[in-house]
């Protein structure tokens, strides 16, 4: 890729990504409503609500809470944007990390106990997941040998063939991120919480459009990294995020939230063995068998 | 006090579709102390009787709650009419019974689908109230309300339900509870369900009897204690077993109601078919005086109606003791201790009504 | 016990295959049983002012005005208890099976009663069918906190 | 060849006219402002004359100063010996004397004795050292200058030693610069007990029970180190290997592995490495300054030092292999621990824990790339760290707590104080803050080696991110009104947490600079390759770093009348103040906000339990590979 | 009907505690605690076994005079308890459980220990000795 | 575009009712009435609602509780009273603890009568919600544009109509 190509695909991201997963967000409340036995509602609801966020009345608990939240969508659209143009797994990784403290960081400035609660949850979550993702960096690089998305994507074999269980591993997590049941702890697209709307309780109005359209960027920049594993063949990538998010769906709509203690253990022992083990048999694999 | 989070849990929390309120002190996510408080919906309603009279006091006792409606009027009816040294019309029993059973279906279906919201599934939240809804039809097509029935009075019942209509319910009904085997399989056997419920609120059988449990919550901690077995209205002449789990723990109080539903089917199926012909009330004379208790089953537990009557219209006191309030202190014991997860679990499975509880 | 695999996986996948269960409301509603209380009506022509629903209504939501021969309603306070039906005196009262509609003002819904009281008689008006037994005829007014009424037609609140 | 020695000497002699006249407070705080501005500068200065130049290697009169050096090292050993006495040490007696017996046998053992032709040198790896004992360790004796009469007037109880106190601290930095300029191994290990030796002193300085405890902690697992280098420096002598740090790096492999080994393992104590990591939390009793200089960012940085030393021997062995398991296990578990702790210097302790094992574990891994990220680290560890834990400090006196949860709202209250933390923590870990760039680079180098320390290093990080955001967020969080808060920060604190924090920012924004300008050279030197740093990250890098940068600006935007300010979410039951509710009993309650510590999965106890395991049967491992 | 038999004991408030250890020691459940504004204040245990309940009757003149709280027999009285202090400002001493007049926040103290509006029925005696409601300490 | 009509977000808050309207509140939600048609969610945090459903009246204790939950919505907001007992306190206007219904504490745009409210008549009153909200939505983009102050959005507190 030159330069210009990455800068289209900045561009393009930054413009295309919401519209993407605002129409997959109004697509899966369709798809749950209908598992619920219900009409559910019009595809573009996820935009209304959106752009009525905007309009609404902006109240907080203090003045600073807007800078956090500025900063969680930037930096997950900086970490989109450096991996749409094919830069650096791992700078990715720690950007969204970073997005996600800033998010965080907003939840405790806040003040409030279920924010609070909710925050603390979020740091659970985010603890689960970044070891996975970390490990499909690494994964990719024992693969490929770099950390470059551009020579990630460029390689000729599907790396789903050497790399199965970071892909396993990464639709796990993405049930996280995803804020899908039983992994919502944080805070839940619909369904009821004893922490309330736990990090996003004071968030209002315009903010909570703001965190709305962080997540949304953030669920896009996740199923590029799926896309990765496929990258080679683009219709078998795309079946299979179809696939993928539909059992996202499904499994949102036949699991009950579970307890933060059974999520982080579940996921820490679910990467040591799908993460680690893979990384581990492909490091042995490719020292030629000896270790 | 040093790492201790104290926040209040409700009144307004979306997992509770009552207002109480909670002081939470947690540690981590582990509750160390959970003090409820009452009284947002306090109404006073008992001492109505100064200002409304016996007759009409049962509008006013249906509406002490709109779950358990119908048992509360027909209660406060039996307890005025024993008062009075009434004996009702015999299809008038049997319609009492029919009812008292299609209100605790679906109270049951509705509290089902509560807990499900409580541990955030939503949609085993919403299969409960789809089914629930074809209960809802059938108490709307004999009683004229879905929640509110409006059918009990002193001396009988308000309406009489004609014998076409109780011909088509049980092939109604029967296809509900077909349907509704798939979702209570849910919860009987799915992980995540279990993982929500299996050993969270322990209480144990002595503990559940000496705090005054009643209902499910006592069933389900090893007690067969059933008002029905007292032989009210028409339960003198059908078989009702009491159903008794043996856990105490959420998921046993979830089961108890699970296949108290399905009794409540076969009870159906006794007295449907069964109901004689006949009138549904009688006239009204005099008024009432002396004292009663009336213990019925409500689908929490056991209620007591007392009525006492100074022989003029307007009684001297109505209470009555709900089921909800009587497992106040069992609730206090089990949320000691728990997660901060579980105190939504552990407060549904006492299937609270705090109308019920504050009046 | 066995436990049966994917139980929730059935009922999700097999909602998704089924028709939905929703009645799209204001499109499209579910028909409505006759039982079904819904709000009340009068036949003015047959009412006689006879006051006993007004007095009877357990909310206090009729008022029957005989000087200005009006029999009003606030639905706003109507529990859809059915009683005023049963002791109306010339069942002139009925129970339809509709809802009224929200309402965004307080109103009291005033219906002119063409009654006239038979002029040769100068005593109060008695209701033509005998009241039903089981209750006195004159009805003991309970005591209660405020009997007053709005006889506005239209009470803005906001 | 003049400035090295200065450094050294220069603050010898200051400690010993502290000694002297350090009992006026004037004259003391004088004598240490200048100290630490000299100190400052001369490291400055040597890294202005050293720059773009080789290793230079200073050929002293060995053989007329060794006498000198034999007199220092029985004088440290009589010392020493006293201290174990006096407080009934028996292990520690017996580990002085073991020492004593080897350095014995080394110098009487009836060996030629080795001549090392340079006993000092410097090369650009003692520079960044120099720098980090010079710039950050001058600045925190100017904060502690500020600082010890607070701290006096906090502990009522503690006996004002201060000038002891400053006497140890010079002491110390002449000791210091002497480890990182030693090209003799005998030399080096004669600054290293020093250090101990200073360590004990500080730790012990308030002489309470629990600190006399903690200090003769430190003392016999440092000296269980100071054995083990005894015994590597009289390994080389008996199989007549050289005693010059450069021969024997020079020499290969095979030939020094032993003795290698043994040296680490004296850095695996010093740098406070599982099982050995529990004298560095007892150390925390000793004022923060001391936590700051000697256990945060330049004593425990002597451990890994001869790690980074030794790297190219490490490179690809076994041992090296063993080692960089040992740091890497320390890194996940101290990290995981530090979830369950509020004490925040405690946070900080094993946060550094955690740090020095990831050096440790780039430096074992010993492949440039992972050289690089281990000096990198170094660095900005060091700086982020002091001024952490100067800040912290700082923060104890104005709230009167080092708990993390007393720190809520620290930010209304101490704007400048709880910024310093904020920058600090940030530095810690997120990115584009340098320990993030570092452990960037760490990730790949590891990769190179054996999927199994990555793998700790993601679950590892993964907990530092808990606890570091959540004691952001405590700072930042807003619940009550400020309560009142005590004494006022001095000037020298204030200066000294101003530049930290400009330099933990600044550090970020040129450390391409440092890494072509200092590192670089090293590692041609030791490895003839040098990986360049992808220049399209560094400017990601960058661009995250201004927009950092830029985002407080948008506090600035006040003219918001459009934003309502409202109550939090109380579940309906807020009373009038944003912190108070209706309870259950009573009118009103006010609302807590704790963290949370996870403790039933990162306990303390049954952690360090499986983390001190884990290390213990690694070094059991390690000791069978050695010595087949 | 297989109804339990009911019987009622009146007791005097010294003999409560005894009569209601007793009740435990027969295994009996307590059923309810009910408090009556007549013309005197009258609180009603209920307990039962199976086939019986059996009510413990108190009359009191007012509600001035304290009663002790049974909570320590059952532990779960204090909700009765607690209630009835609110609603009819009866005083129970050692309660386990005490929300100290926090139960029921009602907009009147003690609002059921008013009497009867005498006009409403013309047969009722008008109370002997109207009792002001007491304050919540 | 008419957002407001589009993605009305609910509150619900249960003042004193009997839990009729209650359940029939949550039975809209469900399968076969299904509002979320109509982008209707029920977000139970009052920062989030548009539209605050009330049930039952208001008594001593749920007063100050209905009006830190109105105080906390932003603005534009709409209060739906759904009942007979939240629009005038039904059949227990004379219990000793009734405050009377919604409109006692807060300002009330639209009653929805039933004792039960029926789910129709729910979603009748929040349809006309909508028109509301879009209004308040105007009054409020002029009011800003005018630069005039907010009106106090806590409501004339004791204001007891009827
Ligand atoms: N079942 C029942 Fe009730 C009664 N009585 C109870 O607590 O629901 Ni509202
Ligand atoms: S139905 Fe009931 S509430 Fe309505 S007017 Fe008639 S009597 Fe009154
Ligand atoms: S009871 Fe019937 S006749 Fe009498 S006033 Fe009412 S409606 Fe008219
Ligand atoms: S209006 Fe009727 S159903 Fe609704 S809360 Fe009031 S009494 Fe209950």
């Amino acid at each position: 890729m030159n330069l210009t190509h990455r800068i289209l695909a900045g561009f393009l991201f930054i413009a295309l990504a919401p519209i993407l997963a605002g129409l997959l967000a109004g697509l899966d409340r369709i798809v749950s409503a209908r598992m619920q036995g219900r009409i559910g509602p019009p595809l573009l609801q996820p935009f209304y609500d959106l752009f009525k966020l905007f309009q609404k009345e902006r109240i907080a608990v203090n003045r600073s809470g807007h800078f956090f939240l500025l900063g969680y969508l930037l930096f997950t659209i900086i970490a989109g944007v450096e991996f749409f143009t094919g830069g650096d797994l791992l700078i990715t990784i720690f950007a969204l990390a970073l997005a996600s403290v800033f998010f965080v960081l907003g939840a405790f400035a806040a003040g409030s106990p279920y924010s609070h609660i909710g925050a603390e949850r979020e740091l659970i979550q985010i603890m689960a997941s970044e070891p996975m993702l970390l490990m499909v960096a690494m994964g990719f690089y024992v693969a490929t040998g770099s950390f470059q998305i551009g020579a990630i994507y460029a390689q000729p074999t599907p790396l789903i063939a050497t790399l199965p269980g970071m892909f396993l591993g990464l639709i796990y997590i993405l049930t996280i991120k995803l804020r899908k049941s039983p992994f919502d702890l944080s805070t839940s697209h619909h369904a009821h919480q004893e922490i309330v709307k736990g990090i996003t309780t004071e968030f209002a109005g315009p903010y909570l459009a703001i965190i709305e359209l962080a997540h949304w960027y953030e669920t896009v920049l996740l199923l590029g990294l799926l896309y990765l594993f496929f990258a080679p063949w683009p219709l078998l990538a795309i079946a299979a995020l179809i696939v993928v998010y539909f059992l996202e769906i499904l499994a949102d709509n036949t699991n009950a939230r579970l307890y933060w203690q059974w999520v982080l253990r579940a996921s820490w022992t679910f990467t040591a063995i799908v993460g680690a083990g893979n990384l581990i048999i492909l490091h042995y694999i490719n020292r030629g068998g000896t270790p | 006090m040093a790492n201790r989070t104290v926040i209040p849990f409700g009144p307004q929390h979306p997992v509770l579709p009552e207002p109480i309120h909670l002081d939470l002190v947690i540690e981590d996510e582990h509750v160390v102390e959970a003090i409820p408080s009452f009284g947002f919906i306090h109404r006073g309603l008992e001492k109505l009787v100064e200002k409304k009279d016996f007759t009409e006091f049962a509008f006013i006792a249906e509406r002490i709650c709109g779950i358990c409606s119908y048992i509360h009027g027909m209660g406060y009816c039996q307890a005025v009419e024993t008062v009075m040294g009434i004996e009702i019309p015999e299809r008038a029993k049997w319609l009492r019974t029919m009812w008292s059973e299609l209100s605790r279906i679906h109270s049951h279906m509705m509290w089902l689908g509560l807990l499900a919201d409580a541990f955030g599934f939503e949609n085993l939240f919403m299969a409960c109230w789809r089914l629930r809804e074809g209960i809802l039809d059938v108490i709307e097509e004999t009683s004229g309300g879905r929640v509110i029935f409006g059918a009990a009075k002193v001396g009988g019942c308000r309406r009489d339900v004609p014998d076409d209509l109780l011909a088509r319910i049980p092939a109604q009904l029967k296809a509900v509870e077909d349907e509704l085997r798939a979702v209570t399989n849910v919860f009987r056997d799915d992980f995540s369900v279990r993982q929500r419920l299996c050993g969270v609120g322990q209480l144990s059988k002595q503990d559940a009897y000496d705090l005054g449990a009643v209902g499910p919550m006592l069933r389900a901690s090893g007690v067969a204690l059933d008002s029905r077995l007292d032989g009210y209205a028409a339960y003198d002449k059908i078989q009702v077993e009491p159903i008794v789990e043996t856990a105490g723990d959420c998921w046993a109080r979830t089961m108890v109601r699970i296949r108290e539903i399905y009794q409540s089917f076969e009870i159906l199926r006794q007295v449907i078919p069964n109901v004689p012909p006949g009138p549904v009330d009688m006239k009204i004379t005099g008024s009432p005086k002396g004292e009663f208790f009336a213990r019925l089953e409500q689908p929490r537990g056991e209620v007591i109606y007392y009525v006492k009557g100074n022989g003029t219209k307007f009684l001297d006191r109505f209470r009555v003791r709900t089921p909800t309030f009587a497992n106040i202190p069992p609730l206090l014991k089990m949320l000691q201790g728990c997660q901060l997860a579980d105190v939504p679990v552990i407060v549904l499975t006492i299937d609270p009504c705090i109308s019920c509880a504050e009046r | 016990m066995k436990q049966k695999p994917l139980t929730m996986t059935r009922v999700a996948l097999g909602s998704l295959l089924r028709r939905p269960a929703t009645v799209p409301y204001p499109a499209e509603r579910k028909p409505v049983y006759i039982a079904t209380r819904g709000h009340i009506s009068i036949e003015e022509e047959k009412c006689n002012l006879c006051l006993i629903c007004d007095k009877r209504c357990p909310t206090g939501a009729i008022r029957v005005d005989r000087t200005g021969k009006t029999w009003a309603i606030d639905r706003l306070r109507c529990i859809q208890c059915n009683h005023c039906v049963d002791v109306c005196p010339r069942k002139c009262l009925a129970m339809e099976n509709s809802y009224t509609t929200p309402m965004q003002m307080k109103r009291i819904d005033v219906v002119p009663v063409p009654f006239t009281p038979p002029q040769p008689k100068p005593k109060p008006p008695t209701p033509a069918a005998p009241p039903p037994s089981d209750l006195p005829s004159k009805p003991a007014e309970p005591a209660s906190g405020d009997g007053s009424h709005d006889h506005t037609t239209n009470s803005p609140t906001d | 060849m003049h400035l090295p020695l200065f450094l050294i000497f220069f603050p010898l002699a200051l400690a010993g006219l502290l000694a002297v006249v350090g009992g006026s407070a004037t004259a003391r705080s004088a004598l240490a402002k200048i100290g630490s501005g000299v100190v400052a500068a001369g490291a400055l200065a040597l890294y202005w004359t050293t720059l773009h130049r080789d290793a230079q290697f200073f050929a002293l009169n060995e053989s007329g100063l060794s006498p000198a050096i034999l007199g220092v090292e029985i004088l440290v050993t009589i010392v020493m010996l006293t201290i174990a006495l006096r407080g009934r040490q028996v292990l520690i007696t017996l580990l002085v004397l073991a020492q004593a017996a080897l350095m014995g046998m080394v110098e009487f053992g009836g060996h030629a004795h080795p001549r090392v032709a340079a006993p000092l040198f410097v090369d650009s790896f003692s520079v960044i050292m120099a720098l980090i004992i010079g710039v950050v360790g001058g600045l925190i004796v100017w904060h502690a200058v500020g600082y010890m009469p607070h701290y006096h007037h906090h502990e009522s109880a503690v006996a004002d030693r201060q000038r002891s106190f400053f006497a140890s601290i010079f002491l110390f930095l002449g000791a210091m610069f002497a480890l990182v300029f030693a090209n003799h191994l005998g030399w080096l290990f004669l600054a290293w007990e020093v250090t101990t030796l200073c360590s004990y002193l500080l730790i012990g300085y308030s002489r309470t029970p629990e600190a006399v405890r903690n200090a003769f902690l430190a003392l016999r697992l440092n000296l269980i180190g100071g054995v083990a280098f005894a015994g590597a420096i009289l390994y080389l002598v008996r199989t007549g290997g050289s005693l010059a740090l450069n021969e024997i790096i020079a020499s290969g492999q095979g030939a020094v592995l032993i003795p290698v080994a043994l040296i680490c393992f004296a850095g695996l104590t010093k740098a406070a490495q599982m099982p050995f990591s529990s004298w560095l939390l007892g150390a925390m009793v000793a004022p923060s300054p001391v936590s700051a200089l000697l256990h945060s960012s330049t004593m425990v940085k002597a451990g890994v030092y001869v790690f980074v030393r030794f790297a190219p021997i490490l490179q690809n062995t076994t041992v090296g292999f063993i080692f960089a398991l040992v740091g890497a296990t320390t890194f996940l578990f101290a990290s995981c621990i530090a979830i369950s702790q509020s004490n925040a210097k405690r946070v900080l302790a094993y946060s550094t824990i955690a740090n020095l094992g990831l050096i440790v574990t780039c430096a074992s891994v010993g492949n440039a790339q992972a050289v690089w990220a281990a000096i990198l680290l170094i660095i900005f560890h060091a700086v982020a760290k002091a001024l952490l834990f100067l800040a912290v400090g700082s923060a104890e006196h104005s709230i009167g707590s080092r708990d993390i949860e007393d720190m809520e709202g620290l930010i209304s209250r101490r704007p400048k104080t709880a910024l310093a933390i904020l920058i600090g923590i940030a530095g810690m870990f997120l990115a584009p803050f340098g320990m993030l760039v570092s452990k960037w680079a760490a990730i790949e180098a590891l990769m190179k080696s054996n999927p199994l320390l990555p793998v700790a290093v993601a679950f590892g990080s993964s907990a530092t991110l808990f606890f570091w955001s959540k004691w952001m967020g405590k700072i930042l969080s807003t619940v009550k009104g400020p309560p009142p808060s005590h004494g006022p920060v001095s000037m020298q604190e204030k200066n000294a947490m101003f530049f930290l924090s400009a330099l933990t920012v600044g550090l970020c924004a040129i450390w391409p600079y440092i890494s072509s300008a200092s590192v670089k050279p090293f590692l041609i030197a030791h490895y003839g390759t040098f990986v360049e740093f992808n220049r399209a990250t560094i400017l990601i890098m960058s661009i995250m770093l201004a927009l950092i940068a830029a985002l407080p600006l948008s506090l600035l935007y006040k003219g918001d009348d459009k934003l309502r300010i409202t109550t939090p979410y109380l579940g309906g039951a807020n009373v009038l103040e944003r912190d108070l509710f209706t309870p259950s009993i009573g009118l009103t309650k006010p609302v807590a906000i704790r963290n949370y510590y996870l403790t039933e999965f990162f306990g303390e106890r049954r952690l360090s339990r499986v983390g001190y395991g884990a290390s213990l049967a690694l070094l059991v491992v390690l000791t069978v590979v050695v010595s087949t | 009907m297989n109804a339990p038999t009911q019987t009622y004991f009146e007791i005097t408030p010294d003999q409560l505690l005894e009569a209601v250890r007793s009740q435990q020691l027969a295994g009996s459940r307590l059923v309810q605690i009910c408090c009556s504004r007549l013309a005197h204040f009258e609180v009603l245990y209920s307990f039962s076994r199976p086939g019986v309940i059996e009510h413990l009757r108190i009359c009191l003149p007012d509600n001035t005079t304290p009663l002790p709280s049974i909570s320590l027999i059952y532990g779960g009285s204090f909700a009765y308890e607690n209630e009835i202090h609110d609603l009819y400002g009866l005083t129970f001493t050692g309660l386990n459980v005490d929300y100290q007049g926090h139960f029921f926040r009602t907009t009147i103290p003690a609002p059921m220990a008013v009497p009867a509006a005498p006009p409403a029925v013309p047969g009722a005696k008008p109370p002997a000795k109207p009792q002001p409601p007491k304050e919540n300490p | 575009m008419k957002l407001f009509r589009k993605s009305p977000w609910i509150i619900h808050y249960d003042g004193a009712s009997c839990n009729g309207c209650d359940i029939e509140v949550l039975a809209c939600l469900t399968p076969r009435y299904d509002v979320e048609r109509l982008g209707i969610i029920n977000t139970g945090n009052p920062k989030h609602a548009d539209i605050l459903l009330i049930t039952g009246y208001i008594n001593e204790q749920s007063q100050p509780v209905v009006r830190t939950i109105y105080e906390q919505m932003p603005d534009p907001k709409v209060v739906v009273a759904v009942g007979i007992c939240a629009s005038s306190g039904g059949i227990f206007r004379d219990c000793y603890n009734t405050k009377g219904g919604v409109d006692s504490t807060i300002p009330v745009d639209v009653y929805v009568p039933g004792c039960a409210a029926r789910p129709e008549s729910i979603i009748d009153g929040v349809v006309q919600a909508l028109d509301i909200l879009e209004r308040k939505r105007a009054e409020m983009k002029a009011r800003r544009r005018a630069k005039a102050p907010a009106p106090v959005t806590a409501p004339a507190a004791e204001v007891a109509p009827s």
